[in-house]
C-alpha cells in the first residue's frame, strides 16, 4: 500500500513504502476513526459553549496519529497508556464512543464515575490504563507493566504509551526511558509532538529539533514519521512492536503532527501563536488530505464519505443524546472506592 | 500597566499582577519563571503582557518540568538573584516536592547561614470551579511540617498584595498560595505603592464573643457571610480570624481569641486528617485545654482526594456556607 | 536461608528479612526492586542473598531514580504484580513524593476501582545513627494527610513481620516504615509462619491508670523502659500504645487509654508542628475534651530539620528516655 | 606538554594533544592535589577504622578528574557545584584542607557547622556550594546559578557542576541538562564516570556505554575523556569553559575513573565485585601513573616527589590534630540559621 502524500514534515522513516500492508477495510476503518474523532471533539466545543460542560480537550491535528496507532494496537493483548489528548486513540483501539460522553457530561455510568475531567478514560477491559493529568505521571506505569508483560513471559504482548512533545522534559519522562532501555522491555513509545505544549512552542521546550533524538541516550532507536499520514503511523508503530515482542527493546517513535485548536476550551491560542502559523499546518489537515488520498486511491467513493460522515455523525449524536439524559453519579460517591472497603482516617 | 500610589478596588488576581509588576519593575534582581507565564501570560492571565515589557530574561517560559522550576531558582537565589517562580496549579507541585522540601527548605541550614534561598513559590490551589481530581487540590497541610519552610494563603486582596510583597522581600524560601475560586469572586480595596503584611500574623476579620473561627483563604469569606447572617438573624456573636500564614502560625491572636470565646472552631477546605486544622487544635489543647468550654470543631474537607469532577461530586466536597452556619450555630449553643 | 514455622528471636532486620523472603517463596506475583537490592543485599543487608535464589527479574537492582523506582513499581501494581519497592533512605523519598500521593494513592480513586494498586513502599527512616541531615528524617507527617495512602511504623520484630504481611498482602498502596536505630537493637520473638497485623489497630504495650502515653517506633521502647522506670522508682502507672499503624490510626484503644488515665502525651521523634501528635491531639480534643485532667502534651523533635552530624546536634534533637521520664512525671503529677 | 600515557579507557577527545598549556608548576600543582587527595581520603578511613569518626567517603582513582577540573576552575570567578565525593575537587579549587577536617570531625569551625556528613563542603566565598546528599539535586542548582551569571552579564564567568554516572539516572539530571541546552548557559558538566554507583554498575544504571552520549538529547557537545589523566581533564574542562564563556553554551564531560575503595566507610564491595576487577584498574591508579610522566619528562625528580609527599603528609597530619583538638558544636546550635532571625513555628 502506498502511503499517503505528505507535505508536512517529509518524514524520513515513512518516505520509503510501508512495511505492513492495510486492507481496505482497515483503510477504513483508520478513516472513519479519524472522522469520529474530530466529530467528536467538535462537540465536545461544542457542548462547552453552550454551556453544557464546563471543559472540553480537542485533538484536531492528531487523527492521523491516533487512528494509526490504535489500528495497530493489537485489542485484546496490548496495553495502553493514553494521555488527555488521546480520546481518538482510545476509541480506535475500542473504548465505546457513548462512554466518551459519560465522561464529558461526567455522567455515574463514566467508568471513572464522573471522577475525572473529560478525556481521562479508564478502561482495564479494554486495557486502557488510567492517566492522572500529572503529565509524564504515567510514563513509569507503562515501563511497569511493560515489566510485567515480560516477567511473566507474555510474549505477544506490548505497552503502547502516548505523550506531547512537552511530556519530555519532565524528569519522570526521562526515568521511563531510561528503565525501558535497561530492560529492554516491550513497550512503544509515540510522542505526538504537535509543537506546542499551551503556549510553549518547541524551541522553548528542548534544543534538539527532534524528539527522535532523545532515544540514543537510552540505546533506544528513535523514528520520525509524518503525523500526518495514518499509514505511516500505522507502519511505524507495528514495526516497532514487531521488534518489541521479539525482543529487541522499546522504540521511540516521533509522529509530528499539529495542535490546530486551543489547548482546551479554556485556552485561546491567539494571545500566542499567528493565525498564518496555524493555517500553513491546516492545508495539510490529516482528515480531508486522507480523504482525498482514498478517493483517489478507489478505497473509497465520494459517496461513501458522504455516508460515513453522516453515520458518524449519527452515532455522536445519539451519544450526546443517551449520555446527556444519563444522572450525574449520587453525591454518596465521593467516598466509595478510595481503598478496597471504607477508607476511614481513624479506626 | 502602571505603579500607581493610589488606592483601587481589584480582585485577586489583579492583586497578585499588580504586586508582580511593581516587585518587577523596582527590583533587577526579580523574575518569573514558570510554564506559559510568557506571551499567554499565565493560564489566569496574571502576567499578560510583562514579557513585552521585561523581555524573556525576565518573564521566563520553562520546559515542562517542575522539579527543574523550583530546582533553577533555588540555584537562582542561591546566587543573588529573586526568583518568582510559579507552579501552574498546585496539584503538579508533587514533582517539585524534593526541591521544596528537601533543597530550598534546608540551603541556610545546611550551609549553617552559609548560603540563603530568598525565593517564592507561587501556586493555585483549592476548588469549586470544576477542577476535578487534578486542578482543586490543597497542598498546604503536605509542606506545613516542613521546617524552614514559610507558608502563606492569602484571602483578600490587598492580603494578596501585602504577603506577596513581604514574600518577595523575604529573605528565605516562601509558598504563597491562591485560592483559585478567589481570583475573580473577591474584590476589594488595594492601596498603592509598596507595602507589606508579616508573614506570621492573623487578622481577626469579625469581632464576636460566642465562638472563635479560624480560617483561610475562600473559606474566610463563607464564614464571615455565615457570622453576619447568623448575627443578623438570631443575633449570634461569632468571630472570624482570617490566618493568613500557615507557617509560621499567629498563636497570640488564636490564643486571645479563644480565650475570650471559650470556644474554637477551624474550617478548611482540605482534608481534615493531618490538615492545618490538626495543629492549630494541638496547640489549643495543650496551651487553653481548660479555658474551652466545648470540645474542638473542625469543619474540613472529607478524608477523600480532592475532588470528584461531577457537579454533585464537588458540591459535596465542598462547605457551603450553609453548613458553616449549622456548626457554628451548634457550637454557640454548646 | 528457609522459611521456618517456628517461633525465633531475631532483630528487626532479621524479620523484615525474613518476612519479604517468605514473600518471594510464597507468591510468585511479588518481587523486591529498588537501588542495591541485588548483589549487595540493600545497604542494611536486609535482601543479602535473595538475588542468588530469586534471580534478577524478582530482585530488581533499579537505576538510581526514586520516582521511576516507585512509578514503575505502580505500572507492575496495576498490572497485577505485587512490588515491594525500596527507598534506600527515607530522605530520598522526596523525588518519588508525585508518585505515591499524585498516582498511587489515587489509581483506585481517580478509576473508580477499575484499577487497583496493591504495592509496598519500605523505606528505613529515623535517627540517632549519625546520619547526620541527609540520612536520619521522619517522613511519616509528610505523607500522613494523603487519603489513600495507608502508613505503618512498626517498632518490634514481630510486628515488623505481621505489618509487612499486611501490607504485601493489602490490595492497596501501602507505606512501610522502618527506624533504622530499632534495626538491630531491637530483638524480640517472631512467630513462623505466615501471620499479619491488621493495619490500623494499635497495641498497648504497657497498662496503666495515670497517664496514656501515645508513640511509636523507636520511642516506644524509650517509653516503655521511662515508664518502667517510673513504677520501679516512683510507683507511677503509665500506660504506653504502641501506634504501630499511622494511617489509619486507631482510635478506639487512644480513646479507651485516654478515658481511663484521663491524661495524654504524645511522644515522637518526629518534628512537632504539624507531626502525627497533632491530629492525634485534635482528635483527643474533639472526641473527649471533658475527659481529660491536663493539657495534651506533644514530646517531639523541634522544629528544625532533622538532624546535625556533630553529636551535641544529634542528642539535642533525640528525645532521650531521661526527658521522657521528666514530662510523665509532670504530666501525672499534673 | 604532551599528555600523560594511558592504558585506561583509551578516549578520543584526550587522544589528541591538550590545547593547553599547562606550566611546570601547574602540573606540579595538579600533583600535589592528587596527592592531597589522596592522603586525606586515606586518613579519613584510617579515623573511621580508629573509631575517632563515624563516617567518611574515599575518592581514590578520582584524583586526576577532581585535580584537573580544579586546575581549570577559575578562583573568584566560577562557581564550583561538588557532590560528596569531591573533596579533592574542592581543596584544588581552593578550599583549605584544615576545613575538610573540620567537616570530618564535625566541629564548630565547619563552615557548616558540623550539620553535614563529611564531604558535603561548603564555602560561598570561594564558590563552592552546598550539596545536600540528594543525588542530583544540586544539578538544577548549578543551571540557575549559571543563568544568574548570563542574567547579569557576567561573561567571563562558568559553573561547573559535577557528579557520578549514577546521578544520570535522576529525573532532575534530565531537567537540568534540558534547561541548560534549551538557555544555552554558560556551564560545564563533568561527569565522574567510576563505573559504579554503590553496588549498581554500570550497565544497570544505563543502556549506552558512554554518558557523554546523553548529551546530544539535549543539544549539547558530549565529550569523553580519560578521566585518570589530569591533563586531558584540565584540558578538557578549559575548553568546555572558553566555550562557554564565549557564549557556546553548555558542554557535558564523561571523565572516566574509577572508584578503587569501597562506596564509603559504611559499605564493602568485595560483596558485589571482585578484587581481580578492581585490580585491573589499579596498575593505572592515576597517582602514581602521572608521577612517572612527570618523573620521566623531567617536571619532578624522584627526590621531589618523596618532599611533596612529606610536606602533605604533614599538612594532613597537622590538619588532623588541629581539627580533633576543636570543639564540637554547642547543643544550642541545632537551632540556628534555619531562617534568617528566630525560626517560630507558632508566632
Ligand atoms: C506535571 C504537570 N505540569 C503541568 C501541567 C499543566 N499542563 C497540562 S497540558 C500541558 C501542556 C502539555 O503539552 P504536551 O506534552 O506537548 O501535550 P499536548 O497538550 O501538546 O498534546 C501543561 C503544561 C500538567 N497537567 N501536569
Ligand atoms: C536521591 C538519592 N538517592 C539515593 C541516594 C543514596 N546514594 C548515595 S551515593 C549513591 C550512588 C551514587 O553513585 P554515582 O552517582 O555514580 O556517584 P559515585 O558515588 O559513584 O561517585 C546512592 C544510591 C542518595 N544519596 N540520593
Ligand atoms: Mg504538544
Ligand atoms: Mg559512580
Amino acid at each position: 500500500m502506498a502511503k499517503a502524500p505528505s507535505a508536512h514534515a517529509p518524514a524520513p522513516a515513512a518516505a520509503a513504502a510501508p512495511h505492513h500492508e492495510l486492507s481496505k477495510e482497515q483503510l477504513r476503518a483508520i478513516f472513519r476513526s479519524m472522522l469520529l474523532q474530530r466529530t467528536v471533539d467538535n462537540r465536545g466545543f461544542q457542548l462547552n459553549r453552550q454551556g453544557k460542560i464546563p471543559f472540553a480537550a480537542g485533538s484536531e491535528g492528531h487523527e492521523a496519529v491516533q487512528a494509526g496507532t490504535g489500528m495497530a494496537f493489537q485489542r485484546g493483548r496490548d496495553l495502553l497508556f493514553p494521555y488527555y489528548r488521546d480520546v481518538g486513540l482510545c476509541m480506535a483501539s475500542g473504548f465505546p464512543t457513548i462512554e466518551v460522553f459519560y465522561s464529558l457530561f461526567a455522567r455515574a455510568k463514566d467508568n471513572g464515575g464522573g471522577r475525572q475531567f473529560p478525556s481521562h478514560l479508564t478502561k482495564k477491559s479494554a486495557g486502557i490504563y488510567s492517566f492522572s493529568s500529572i503529565i509524564a505521571g504515567h510514563m513509569t506505569h507503562a515501563v511497569g507493566a511493560a515489566y510485567a508483560l515480560k516477567y511473566r513471559n507474555e510474549h505477544d504482548r506490548v505497552a503502547i504509551c502516548t505523550f506531547g512533545e512537552g511530556a519530555t522534559s519532565e524528569g519522570e519522562w526521562h526515568e521511563a526511558m531510561n528503565f525501558a532501555g535497561v530492560q529492554r522491555l516491550p513497550i512503544v513509545f509515540v510522542c505526538e509532538n504537535n509543537q506546542w505544549a499551551i503556549s510553549t512552542p518547541q524551541e522553548k521546550q528542548m534544543a534538539v529539533k527532534d524528539v527522535a533524538i532523545k532515544a540514543a541516550g537510552y540505546g533506544m532507536e528513535g523514528v520520525i514519521i509524518d503525523g500526518f499520514d495514518p499509514i505511516a503511523v500505522y507502519d511505524a508503530v507495528t514495526t516497532a512492536r514487531e521488534k518489541a515482542v521479539s525482543g529487541g527493546g522499546p522504540t521511540l517513535i516521533e509522529a509530528k503532527c499539529y495542535r490546530f485548536l486551543s489547548h482546551t476550551t479554556d485556552d485561546d491560542d491567539r494571545t500566542y501563536r499567528s493565525k498564518e502559523e496555524v493555517e500553513s499546518h491546516r492545508k495539510d489537515d490529516p482528515v480531508p488530505r486522507f480523504e482525498r488520498w482514498l478517493v483517489e486511491h478507489g478505497i473509497v467513493s465520494p459517496a461513501d464519505v458522504e455516508a460515513l460522515k453522516k453515520d458518524v455523525l449519527r452515532e455522536v449524536n445519539e451519544c450526546t443524546d443517551a449520555a446527556e439524559a444519563e444522572p450525574y453519579p449520587q453525591a454518596s460517591e465521593l467516598y466509595t472506592n478510595l481503598v478496597e472497603g471504607a477508607w476511614e482516617p481513624w479506626q | 500597566m502602571a505603579v500607581t500610589t493610589e488606592t483601587t478596588v481589584m480582585n485577586n488576581v489583579e492583586a497578585v499582577r499588580t504586586t508582580l509588576y511593581e516587585a518587577l519593575k523596582n527590583d533587577s534582581r526579580t523574575l518569573i519563571m514558570g510554564e506559559d507565564v510568557g506571551p499567554r501570560g499565565n493560564v489566569f492571565l496574571i502576567t499578560k503582557g510583562f514579557l513585552d515589557e521585561f523581555g524573556p530574561q525576565r518573564v521566563l517560559d520553562t520546559p515542562l518540568a517542575e522539579a527543574s522550576i523550583v530546582g533553577i531558582a533555588v540555584g537562582m537565589a542561591m546566587e543573588g538573584l529573586r526568583p518568582i517562580a510559579e507552579i501552574q496549579f498546585a496539584d503538579f507541585i508533587f514533582p517539585a516536592f524534593n526541591q521544596i522540601v528537601g533543597e530550598a527548605a534546608k540551603t541556610r541550614y545546611r550551609s549553617n547561614g552559609d548560603f540563603t534561598c530568598p525565593l517564592v513559590i507561587r501556586t493555585p490551589y483549592g476548588g469549586g470551579v470544576r477542577g476535578s481530581l487534578s486542578h482543586s487540590i490543597s497542598v498546604e497541610a503536605l509542606f506545613y511540617h516542613v521546617p524552614g519552610l514559610k507558608i502563606v494563603a492569602p484571602s483578600t486582596p490587598a492580603d494578596m498584595k501585602g504577603l506577596l510583597n513581604a514574600a518577595i522581600d523575604d529573605p528565605d524560601p516562601v509558598l504563597y498560595l491562591e485560592h483559585k475560586k478567589t481570583y475573580r469572586l473577591i474584590k476589594g480595596e488595594v492601596p498603592g505603592g509598596h507595602y507589606t503584611i508579616p508573614i506570621g500574623k492573623a487578622a481577626v476579620r469579625r469581632e464576636g464573643h460566642q465562638l472563635t473561627v479560624v480560617s483561610y483563604g475562600l473559606n474566610v469569606h463563607q464564614a464571615l457571610e455565615a457570622a453576619n447572617q447568623l448575627e443578623a438573624d438570631e443575633a449570634l456573636k461569632v468571630e472570624v480570624i482570617d490566618l493568613r500564614s500557615i507557617r509560621p502560625m499567629d498563636k497570640q491572636t488564636i490564643l486571645a481569641s479563644v480565650r475570650k470565646t471559650r470556644k474554637l472552631m477551624i474550617i478548611h477546605e482540605d482534608n481534615k486528617f493531618g490538615g492545618i486544622g490538626a495543629e492549630i487544635s494541638a496547640m489549643v489543647a495543650e496551651e487553653a485545654l481548660f479555658d474551652l468550654d466545648a470540645p474542638i470543631c473542625r469543619l474540613c474537607g472529607p478524608d477523600v482526594p480532592p475532588m470528584g469532577y461531577a457537579l454533585p461530586l464537588e458540591e459535596e466536597f465542598m462547605i457551603s456556607t450553609e453548613r458553616m452556619k449549622q456548626r457554628m450555630r451548634e457550637m454557640v449553643k454548646f
